[in-house]
């Protein structure tokens, strides 16, 4: 059976791609941000995931109001990065992981998620960037896109991104395969683009959040969409992706490295790399 | 459902919003292509008529006033991409919106760094 | 609060709509089946409805395996008829419930139902042409419509399914209304189209289920997708729109007309009214 | 999962059907439109290459062998689009895939009636 070896979480600011295009790693803007990826870089060299399982959310690249899912699972031979309005340079295609991906979409409609197939699937920043941070050098892995809808309310409820992530989590375990599997979360952490209160920022929400992940990652899960918009801003929502990549993860976990900076963009820049200390399927 | 309480200066993009928003979002979604944001540099009027952009839509278009499309049913993700087409970033966005210049604006970004580290209980 | 007055449900059969168009419903061809309507249209003229929700699997028009959503929920101003790909005439659009289709959007994913949400949506002709069979005068109704996936297996159980229609009864009968809403399932009865089993149908297996409707609803949700198929054929899966249906209209009904006929095209031609017994919110 | 025993004369359109068969599918979804039927009758060859159809995809399409389009991975739904084409109703389709001529396929249909009326307990 195939092997969680851990769950790594990060904002996917759009404008993080134009720092990479343009070599600003090292500008006194971009440092604290990039070099806490570093050694995150190390140990990804240590582990050789073979797989990644993206949670992430789309930004009205693949998906609009006219067919919205809740959740959306990838079942592509490859995904494209496309043009999202501003004409940023794309990213070579992604390789999909066929047999997981139905593997988890079989799984998941057993377990009473009503998820939408994906057979083709653009995918945006909020996917590529945090491969490309992960892995400067040439993404290794082949992948399984997971998109939760942040745009459209209703949102699905925290309590449900978790169930998702457990089910998920569940389905690579179970995944007749000797690969080792690696589940991403990009988004947030704390930010708000639009409105009177553009610019929102919440440091104790965002860090207690995190902690939460290490030792009691249920926590939140009390709140409410509506609390979480209100706590962390209408873009902070995008905290779910965190949520469910935890969940995937199965019991405890190490803290291999955490970093939060403040500002990237309009946005609480928050990283985090768990290691799975449950080795049993 | 009993609607919660609003939040200060946020808008949710719920039903209410997204049938008043429908031919806008439509038609800032059609920018992800640049051939629709040549067409609609070459001829702002026509291709709001195109889309049936219309009344306080158009009119927010026109003005490029940001809270305008958004209590017009705008969603921020499609409105960003209409942004993209005016050469303006996420901190344009947020001083044009909070009525601050731009160096204000990142000023007070910065300034959160001085929020305490642990959530009150 | 709305009132759900009933549920209709009804086969589906392109062939229906080429019949309607030629003016062929007196043929001793088709005499058996549209007879079958007639008490049905002296009940509806009697109890008026205002509003129906369609429960419907859409054949390729609207949804591609691209975006190919296990529940999709129609919130639009209106819905159209298209091209097939027979060419056969399409039918004027029909009017949205769009107050109802929010209210059941926010109801269901509440109870953890991971819709797709449709703002725009074309209806093939397991939307139009029931409600043409209902109404062939003329559809006075305003409409949401609710498609499940028959397309894509994994297909959602028939359990699932059930939950489903639970779900939106309690949405339509918490909706802050004084209109009369009728519940309608299209699809079914037993065939199957495709294979060497092509033309397969199973009399007693739709009877047993057509009575299972009106006295223990929840009869075929002992079948697991795989046995449904089994017994019903790839296309009489469509039976769970008659489910979903069923369990939207709460409580004891009363059998207000039936019909079943073998073939209709590759079809057994199945059809039921019942009415609502329970008349509390 | 464990797979259930396979059903006589069908396929479950599962991942591992829709794997092989997107290409197929994809072109066949396609012929919804009066001008891709129109393309498609034109130009059968260059119309599947521009869909990716090949192989014996392609092979099933050319002989219009409905069991080898299924095999292949097409689904029912889009394979009627490609059926609508050639005229065919799904009575042709029946008779094609079970041997029998179309009075034949439709006799049975009919005999159908004869079956019992209550369910084996
Ligand atoms: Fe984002
Ligand atoms: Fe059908």
């Amino acid at each position: 059976m195939a092997r969680i070896i851990g769950g790594l979480t990060t904002s996917h600011v759009p404008a993080i791609g134009g720092a990479i295009a343009k070599g600003l790693q090292g500008e006194p803007y971009w440092k604290p941000f990039f070099d806490g990826f570093l050694p995150v870089h190390r140990w990804l060299d240590d582990v050789q995931p073979d797989v990644a399982v993206v949670f992430y959310n789309d930004h009205g690249l693949n998906f609009f109001l006219d067919k919205m899912p809740t959740f959306a699972v990838g079942a592509a031979p490859e995904y494209r990065n496309a043009d999202e309005g501003w004409g940023i340079p794309t990213l070579p295609p992604f390789r999909g992981e066929l047999d997981l991906s139905w593997h988890v979409i079989e799984h998941l409609v057993d377990r009473e998620f009503d998820i939408t197939t994906c057979q083709e699937m653009l995918v945006d920043h909020a996917f590529t960037l945090p491969l490309k941070l992960f892995w400067p050098q040439g993404v290794p892995v082949t992948v399984v896109p997971i998109c939760i809808n942040t745009v459209q309310f209703p949102l699905p409820s925290a309590r449900r991104c978790y169930a998702l992530g457990q089910a998920v989590g569940e389905a690579i375990r179970s995944w007749e395969s000797d690969k080792k599997v690696v589940v991403i979360g990009t988004g947030g952490l704390s930010h708000q683009l639009d409105g009177e209160r553009a610019g929102f920022i919440n440091k104790p929400f965002d860090l207690k959040f995190m902690d939460s992940l290490v030792e009691d990652p249920e926590w939140a899960t009390q709140y409410s969409i509506h609390e979480l918009v209100e706590k962390t801003g209408t873009q902070g929502v995008e905290l779910l992706m965190w949520l469910a990549t935890r969940a995937a993860v199965p019991g405890r976990v190490r803290k291999v490295h955490t970093n939060y900076h403040i500002p990237i963009s309009n946005t609480a820049a928050g990283m985090m790399a768990l290691e799975s200390l449950t080795q049993a399927a | 459902m009993d609607r919660p309480p609003a939040i200060f200066g946020t808008t949710i993009f719920d039903g209410e919003q997204a049938r008043k928003g429908y031919a806008l979002n439509r038609m800032c979604f059609s920018f992800n292509e640049q051939a629709n944001r040549d067409a609609f540099k070459a001829d702002e009027e026509g291709y709001m008529r195109r889309y049936g952009v219309q009344g306080v839509q158009a009119e927010a278009i026109r003005k490029r006033d940001v809270l305008g499309l958004l209590a017009a049913g705008g969603n921020v993700y499609y409105l960003a991409k209409f942004a993209g087409i005016l050469g303006l970033d996420v901190q344009d966005l947020g001083a044009a919106q909070t009525g601050l210049s731009k160096e204000e604006f990142k000023a007070r970004l910065v300034r959160q760094n001085e929020q305490p580290t642990r959530l009150a209980a």
